[in-house]
């Protein structure tokens, strides 16, 4: 029993070490913000999702202790994750931080002409 | 392990006066957010690294970290929290009066007529 | 320009609640587990900076009408008082009693007076970190 | 009444809570100052009473034993110090009434002096080494709070200068706490004192008085750590600049002699060497100062350090004339230097600037100030029989019975120099040609004599009235010589 | 009724003159002040029946008894002879000072007050018997004769003059309490009887030679000694009966009074007899060659005080060699001393008058342009006549008998053989002889260039006239006394300076008649003195009358090198001098002060550290290091580093929160879950703060700094740094003693009541830093509140606008 | 499995590390900003896997907190990029 339960919580835990070396190498490859960006808020997020989940299945299955709080914390980041890449993306557009040459189209930088010309009416 | 905490405290500090002792102000609030850290990882190292468990009562543990450094940093944490909250307000009131943040256009040696 | 703060202002208001449980946790937590008074008073100025960050002064000030001055103050007070109900009884500043109560909905449960100067903490954290935060985003 | 020792502490404290809750109404806040201090000073009185009765006082907070819970002990010492803060608060309080300006008055001027006055009180009881330095933290935030209210271009200027220097020595205190907590294992500072002598004192402890010399000399302003103080002190109005000079200091000088006296007390010939070095070069820094300048203001500050120069020269004789005298010594200079600067107060509002050279003459229109400056100024001076004088004079026997002559002759050299700086404001300020004096309302003028001559009576009381005095100058001296009996009475062996 | 309190009668009556002044304007106020003096001089002489039989009378009342400082009235001879001086004098310049100060015009409320301020300390000084309380009432004196310099404080020479004079004195007077505070130590007691009783247990001391020095710095300055003496000439600047009274007749003498006092102590040391005699003559000598200099009538006295004041104290340093030998001559020499005391009191007040009444009657005192006052002013030039005459020493006036005794000891000075003076003993009667012929210059000059010559009243501000009588009456009174002096020098002996003798040799002599000698004016012609005054008058007449040739000999010395530049440069040097020292290193830049409080600060640890071997590394203590440790130790060194070298300030924030995590992972990594909970919070919210504050602050600058000052900088933060470490590491290697905790794991489920150590520590154990803490957060919010809203400045700054 | 942890523990770590080296290349802040909230992230996991080595519960509150902390300074350290100031007074105006 207590095998079965070490192998999923390692597999658990190994997605999410998997995952966050994909990050790492997503934020020190990519090109530029946007995609540095996309590479840390999704899969640092299923990365620490997974090592929260096996650690929460240790507690619970192996010390018998059932953790309310890493439950919220994995709902938390669950959230707040995607929320806070969009934040960053958005002050790095705002701030004027170039994309990379290989972007195809820019339909932020529309939007935003058309709304400075409503505003100017 | 103390003897790497004293080192790298060490480095705070030597980091943080070195800051303060730069012309521009706002270098000169890093350096004192870097001073409070030193000074509560010297106090943790000084109490000693060893412990093996968070002091926190718990059934069959019976070894515990030093709990007093541990309240002394928490004080002390929350202090300079309050300092540096009201030193960073003296600095931008200053800037924005002086209209500068450079310290040593702000001698103020007028009292030797 | 007008603002698009949609997504931030939704989650703010869910993570809002999170945080403040969790902050309400963590107060009383405190004198068995990690947490306390400080953490638990700076959580919930953290739920309130949040609120700040996604919406503006003047909104929160509306959700939240206290003076933060007086809360300060009546931390303190709470703080004080229960530290100085000791004199009353002539025996050491500062000398707390706890018993252990069987209340029906918590179990056994242990009421302590170093809970009512914890909350007196709690509230001057509160207090103090929140009037800083105003005074300098209300400045201009 | 075991929490007597207390109430000097929270009494202040307490009203400075109730004050937070009457930001507006000023009139409020002035009777509630009153009133707070005015009960603290009944409190430190019979406080006194009790500890010159019952000897030392020990209150260990929470019930916990000694060296466990914090425990506040209040000897004669610290009841003096505590009863001489509240009695210069008051009346410096009573100063501001109708010299600070309804402003500031709204902006937790008043909260912010009684907080001060709960650190000020609380360092001076406090038995606890990490206690000292929170009470520490507390009258030095107040005094932040203090020397920047108003936001005027000079004071934001000095401010940071001022609160820069005091965090960097918060920091080094908590660390050097943190290095004797290592050694000795305990924060109690009687048992710091047990602990120390139980192992001899080795050589890392004499490093460590030394730091919290170095620590302590900040706050209280010793050669070469006072360069910050002249600026600062000088840039907020005159009641918290009164403030600052007649009690932020004598913090510094007060747990300067507390831990020489109870923790460092097996090495003498090396640490207190090195203080009594320090308190001399202290002494020649303020001279200089003191003859330097032609601002009102800068001079009393730096007869500020002379002070603590000769009180700390006092302290590092460890004989009794010398301690004797430096106890008297240093409560004489905290009511002298409250009465200079409000007196200075007075005469920059009389003629709107601080610099002596644009002032003259004063005699003619405002006399009675004039003699009270000079009376002010001979007792700092230590002319007799005015209140300088017996401190200085034990403190003179003192360092002969050392064999100490050179820095004794230093110390009554110093008197000269003190004389000359003070007698040149009367000379420059009040004989001479008058000059054009803006009209000045004269009502505001006798309300702010009023505290003043109090304050002045009262240190003149406390020169004639040495002999009432004396017995209590001289238990504070005892216990101070003789640390056993501030260790028995906190440990209760 | 004790008689120490008549000391503060003349201070308690001070305390009504403003009042009388203010009110009754009909009346001059000096005329209720005289009162005081009168009576107290005829209180006083009632005590001279006892002290001619050598007995003395004691009063005293306890001022500080735990330190044994009391006010002592002790009435012996030499006292009451100054307490008669005093208030005789007193009465007669009271007096004067009706008739010489205008009650229109002046100031008197202030005048009388300082006056009688003086009165009283000078009473305290020659009476009291206790070391302290004379010190107390030595300062008095000084400050009153500040006070009454400053009189006419306009004046720019009033107002140099009070300072100067205040601290040569007051600085002599400090000296003089180092001399008193040894001896009291010495001997256990502030009382000087008591001191001379216990002489012998501590004579031999080391420290009782440096006890004499500076008792003699006191006596030096007050009596005007060189070369202190500096100070009298510009206290001229008084209002004439002051100099009168003060700085001829009674406070100059306070010096001498002391060294009369103390001779009983330190005769015993020879520093003390080549101090007092041989200053005493150089003073005399420097004073007498000195006055011919002077152009200000009140100058020449001074001068003329001066040396007259040498003489005295030269005669009273002989004195002390009595103790050392039978010779009876020197027994004269005391003798000699209080009767040249009491004659140069008496002529030099009656000198000053005539001075004032010539420069209240003409408004100069400027010798060159008086001349021929003679024909207008008969009376002053009578009193003037016999006064300069019996300074000269020219019978038959008082000062000849005690000049020929002063020219006997000095004489005798020559064959005296301890203390070297067998070698140097012939240079004391050369130089007394000198000092004679040039005091009978210029006592000649003082009163014939005046008085006879050319008259020159045109050039005279006012028209010079006789002065009214009222100003007159004193100076005659002095100028009988004078020659009453000549005539009845023996009954004056008896009553006055015998007893005054003994008392000041109390050892040699049982009773007064033993100490008196008889003076009397011609001893025959063997007697060597005789011939001295001869020549004296011989040679002084045949300098006087070439005076125009030989007086610019005194521009010969260059004013640069005079004492007075000397004290005026150093005044300079206090304010100018000082100023640009601290100038110097009182630059007003934050760095500077914190660079010399780091260097002080890492010097002196690493400097006591290895002085005192305190450092240690034991390795053995060390808790075993972990890779996260480090791992973390080294984000946390990076973080550091990216905060030093950020060009701009989010970045630095940035790093800075980082450096902050990394520290909440060591107390995650070190067991402490509260402290990583805390600082995570705390940090974030502090990173909220910086960036809500940066919106009112500018970009991160350099400012330009040079790479010296980065150098400096650097080097003074490595510094602290390693200096704080290597405490760290000494002080984690002497863990001597077993921390206190293990009593908070203990105790805190049962006693407590809590199971988290640390939060029950924050609110329990040591809940009252908890208390306090919150309350410097507290401070800090409603701070940083009161520093946003209230903001004087802005006025400050629209006012510069407009 | 205590040394599966400890060799995830130290993947992590080091891609920690990794993540840092961004910290400091920048080149501009948002990037910088972005490897911090990835750092935050792996702290998160960091601690978890901490509290498993540690053998203790105490941690777990720790590991929330950060999620949260995070989540404010991303909040707070984009509006200061985005607008320079971080809250405003009044949205409507």
């Amino acid at each position: 029993m207590t095998l079965i339960a070490n192998i999923i919580i390692a597999l658990f835990i190994l997605v999410g070490v998997f995952f966050t070396v994909v990050t790492v190498v997503g934020v020190l490859r990519l090109p530029d913000v946007y995609t540095r960006a996309h590479a840390a808020s999704k899969s640092a997020t299923l990365g620490v999702l997974g090592i929260l989940i096996g650690v929460f299945l240790h507690f619970w299955w192996i010390k018998g202790h059932f953790s309310i709080q890493l439950l919220l914390g994995s709902v938390f980041l669950f959230i707040t994750s995607p929320v806070g890449g969009h934040l960053m993306s958005r002050a790095a557009y705002m701030s004027g931080v170039k994309p990379t040459e290989l972007t195809v189209g820019d339909d932020l930088q529309e939007a935003i002409g058309e709304q400075k010309s409503r505003e100017e009416d | 392990m103390e003897l790497l905490m004293a080192i790298v405290a060490g480095i705070l500090f030597t980091a943080a006066i070195y800051l303060i002792l730069s012309r521009s102000l706002i270098k000169v609030i890093l350096g004192t957010g870097l001073l409070s850290h030193g000074a509560h990882l010297f106090i943790l190292t000084m109490g000693g690294l060893g412990g093996s468990a968070p002091p926190v009562l718990i059934d069959g543990v019976t070894e515990f970290a030093d709990p007093l450094p541990q309240a002394l940093i928490l004080t002390a944490i929350v202090i300079s929290f309050g300092v540096t909250a009201f030193i960073l307000v003296l600095a931008y009131r200053t800037y924005a009066v002086h209209k500068t943040d450079d310290l040593n256009s702000m001698k103020g040696n007028d009292e030797h007529d | 320009m007008k603002k698009n703060n949609v997504i931030l202002q939704t989650t703010a208001k869910v993570t809002f609640f999170i945080i403040s449980l969790f902050s309400i946790h963590i107060f009383f937590a405190g004198h068995f587990a990690p947490g306390g008074g400080f953490v638990g008073g700076l959580l919930t100025t953290g739920a309130i900076v949040l609120l700040l960050l996604a919406f503006d002064l003047e909104t929160v000030q509306a959700t939240l009408p206290f003076n933060f001055t007086i809360v300060i103050g009546i931390g303190l007070l709470l703080s004080l008082g229960t530290a100085a109900g000791a004199i009353l009884f002539n025996v050491p500043f500062f000398t707390h009693a706890f018993a252990h109560f069987d209340l029906p909905l918590f179990g056994d449960t242990e009421l302590h007076t170093a809970m009512i100067f914890d909350s007196g903490v709690y509230l001057v954290v509160v207090g103090a970190a929140i009037t800083i935060i105003q005074s300098i985003g209300g400045d201009e | 009444m075991i929490n007597l020792l207390l109430f000097p502490i929270i009494i202040p404290f307490f009203f400075a809570i109730v004050l937070l809750f009457f930001k507006e109404q000023v009139r409020i806040q002035r009777i509630l100052t009153v009133i707070g201090l005015s009960a603290s000073i009944v409190a430190a009185f019979s406080l006194i009473m009790k500890v010159k009765q019952d000897g030392i006082q020990t209150l260990t907070l929470g019930s916990w034993p000694a060296p466990f819970g914090i425990t506040m002990v209040s000897d004669m010492f610290s009841a003096l110090l505590v009863t001489s803060t509240l009695v210069i608060t008051l009346f410096v309080a009573i100063y501001s009434f109708s010299s600070i300006g309804e402003e500031r008055e709204r902006f937790f001027y008043y909260p912010a002096i009684l907080f001060m006055i709960t650190g000020v009180n609380g360092a001076f009881t406090t038995g606890d080494i990490f206690n000292m330095f929170v009470f520490f933290e507390v009258l030095l935030i107040a005094s932040y709070l203090l020397i920047v209210l108003g936001g005027e271009k000079r004071q934001l200027r000095e401010s940071i200068k001022y609160i820069l220097v005091n965090v960097i020595s918060s920091a080094f205190f908590v660390i050097t706490i943190a290095y004797l907590y290592s050694i000795v294992g305990t924060l109690n500072m009687a048992d710091i004192g047990q602990k120390i002598a139980d192992i001899g004192q080795p050589g890392i402890v004499s490093v460590i008085g030394v730091l919290l010399l170095l620590v302590f000399g900040i706050k209280a302003g010793i050669f070469p750590l006072y360069f910050w103080m002249p600026g600062s002190y000088a840039a907020p109005p005159v009641p918290i600049l009164a403030l600052f000079g007649a009690l932020l200091t004598k913090v510094g000088v007060y747990a300067i002699t507390r831990t020489y006296t109870l923790f460092f007390v097996n090495d003498l010939a090396f640490t207190h060497t090195i203080l009594m070095v320090l308190a001399l070069l202290t002494i020649v820094a303020g001279c200089i100062g003191a003859l330097a300048y032609f601002d009102l203001k800068q001079i009393i500050i730096y007869n500020i350090l002379i002070a603590i120069g000769v009180i700390l020269f006092g302290v590092s004789l460890m004989n009794e004339a010398g301690m004797q005298g430096a106890v008297f010594y240093l409560i004489h200079d905290m009511l002298i230097k409250g009465a200079l600067f409000l007196i200075i107060g007075i005469m920059i509002h009389v003629t709107g600037t601080s610099n002596l050279r644009e002032m003259g003459g004063l005699i003619k229109t405002h006399a009675p100030l004039g003699w009270l400056f000079l009376i002010a100024a001979f007792g700092l001076a230590g002319i007799p029989p005015l209140s300088g004088f017996v401190g200085k004079l034990l403190i003179v026997q003192g360092g002969f019975e050392h064999g100490q002559l050179f820095g004794t002759i230093v110390i009554l050299l110093s008197s000269l120099i003190v004389l000359l700086s003070v007698i040149r404001i009367f000379i420059y300020a009040f004989w001479g040609e008058p000059v054009a004096l803006q009209p000045t309302n004269r009502k505001t003028y006798k309300h702010m004599m009023f505290p003043t001559v109090i304050l002045v009576a009262l240190s003149v009381l406390y020169g004639v009235g040495t002999e009432w005095i004396f017995p209590y100058v001289s238990d504070a001296a005892h216990v101070l010589l003789d640390p056993s009996s501030y260790i028995n009475a906190v440990l209760k062996e | 009724m004790e008689f120490v309190w008549f000391i503060f009668l003349p201070a308690l009556a001070a305390l009504f003159i403003p009042t009388l002044f203010r009110r009754v304007a009909g009346i001059h106020t000096g005329w209720f002040v005289l009162i005081i003096p009168v009576v107290l001089f005829v209180y006083y002489s009632t005590y001279l029946p006892l002290t001619a039989s050598g007995e003395h009378a004691v009063s005293s009342f306890d001022w500080i008894p735990s330190l044994g400082i009391s006010f002592v009235s002790y009435l012996d001879g030499l006292s009451l002879l100054f307490t008669l001086l005093i208030t005789g004098i007193g009465a007669l310049v009271v007096l004067y000072s009706i008739f010489y100060l205008d009650r229109h015009k002046e100031k008197l409320g202030n005048f009388y007050v300082y006056l009688l301020l003086f009165m009283t300390a000078m009473l305290g000084v020659v009476q009291s018997d206790n070391v302290i309380s004379l010190y107390l009432f030595w300062e008095l004196t000084s400050i009153s004769s500040f006070l009454l310099i400053g009189y006419w404080y306009t004046r720019d020479g009033s107002r140099f003059g009070a300072l100067k004079s205040m601290m040569i004195t007051v600085g002599g007077g400090l000296m003089m309490l180092g001399g008193f505070v040894i001896l009291g130590i010495l001997g256990d007691t502030y009382s000087i009887r008591e001191l001379i009783s216990r002489l012998s247990d501590y004579s031999g001391d080391p420290l009782f030679t440096l006890a004499a020095v500076l008792l003699l710095l006191g006596a030096f300055t007050k009596s005007a000694q060189f070369p202190f003496y500096i100070w009298l000439p510009d206290a001229m600047e008084a209002p004439t009966p002051v100099s009168a009274y003060l700085h001829s007749a009674t406070m100059v003498k306070a010096g001498l009074y002391l060294v009369a006092r103390f001779t009983p102590i330190f005769a015993e040391s020879s520093v003390w007899i080549w101090l007092v005699s041989g200053i005493g003559l150089l003073t005399l000598m420097w004073g007498s060659f000195f006055a011919v200099k002077q152009t200000d009538l009140k100058g020449i006295l001074a001068f003329s005080t001066v040396s007259q004041l040498g003489l005295i104290m030269s005669l009273l340093g002989a004195g002390a060699i009595a103790y050392h030998s039978d010779d009876t001559l020197f027994r004269l020499a005391m003798f000699a001393a209080i009767f040249h005391l009491v004659n140069h009191a008496v002529f030099k007040g009656s000198l000053f008058m005539i001075a004032g009444i010539v420069d209240h009657e003409t408004g100069t005192r400027d010798i060159r342009k008086l001349g021929g006052l003679m024909s207008v002013m008969p009376i002053s030039f009578t009193v003037a006549f016999i006064g300069g005459l019996s300074m000269a020493g020219i019978p038959p006036f008082g000062g000849f008998l005690s000049k020929e005794l002063f020219l006997e000891s000095m004489v005798a000075l020559k064959h005296f053989e301890l203390f070297n003076f067998d070698t140097w003993g012939i240079l004391f009667p050369v130089i007394a002889w000198l000092a004679s012929v040039f005091t009978f210059v210029y006592s000649f000059y003082f009163v014939f260039k005046t008085f006879t010559g050319e008259k020159k009243f045109d050039k005279l501000p006012l028209k010079p006239h006789e002065a009214p009588i009222g100003m007159l009456i004193s100076p005659i009174i002095l100028a009988v006394s004078v020659i009453a002096l000549f005539f009845i020098p023996n009954v004056v002996g008896k009553w006055l300076v015998a007893p005054a003798v003994m008392a000041a040799q109390p050892q040699l002599y049982s009773l007064p008649s033993e100490a008196a000698v008889h003076v009397q004016a011609w001893h025959g012609f063997e007697y060597i003195p005789m011939w001295l005054t001869a020549g004296v008058i011989a040679i002084g007449a045949l300098l006087f009358t070439s005076i125009k040739k030989w007086q610019p000999v005194y521009g010969l010395q260059p004013e640069k090198l005079s004492l007075n530049a000397l004290y005026d440069s150093a005044m300079t040097f206090s304010e100018k001098g000082m100023n640009k020292l601290s100038r110097f290193y009182m630059n007003g830049l934050i760095r500077t002060y914190l660079l010399y409080m780091f260097a002080f600060f890492s010097v002196m640890t690493i400097v006591v550290l290895f002085a005192k071997g305190a450092f240690k590394l034991d390795m053995s203590s060390l808790s075993p290091i972990t890779l996260f440790a480090v791992m973390n130790a080294i984000v946390a060194i990076l973080g550091t580093g990216m905060v030093i070298m950020s060009k701009n300030r989010i970045s630095a924030i940035i790093a800075l929160g980082a450096v902050g995590y990394s520290v909440a992972l060591f107390f995650v990594l070190f067991k402490a879950p509260d402290l990583a909970l805390t600082q995570l919070v705390i940090e974030t919210i502090s990173v909220a703060l910086f960036l809500l504050a940066f919106r009112h602050l500018p970009a991160l600058k350099t400012h330009g700094e040079t790479k010296q000052n980065k150098l400096v900088n650097g080097i003074i933060a490595i510094g602290v740094g390693l200096s704080v470490t290597l405490v760290a590491l000494s002080a984690h290697s002497n863990k001597l003693v077993s921390s206190i905790s293990q009593y908070y794991k203990d105790t805190v489920y049962t006693e407590a009541g809590g199971g988290n150590i640390v939060n029950v520590i924050l609110v329990d154990y040591r809940g009252f830093d908890t208390l306090f803490e919150i309350a410097v957060l507290s401070i800090a919010g409603i701070a940083v509140l009161g520093m946003i809203k209230l903001r004087l400045s802005r006025k400050e700054s629209d006012d510069e606008k407009e | 499995m205590k040394i599966f942890i400890w060799i995830s523990l130290i993947i992590i770590f080091l891609s920690m590390l990794g993540t840092l080296v961004r910290v400091f290349k920048g080149p501009s802040t948002p990037d910088r900003l972005i490897a911090l909230d990835g750092i935050g992230v792996m702290l998160i996991s960091i601690i978890a896997l901490l509290s498993i080595v540690f053998d203790t519960i105490f941690f777990i509150d720790v590991i929330l907190l950060i999620a949260i902390m995070s989540f404010i300074g991303t909040v707070s350290f984009s509006k200061f990029i985005e607008k320079g100031a971080i809250i405003d007074r009044d949205t409507h105006r």
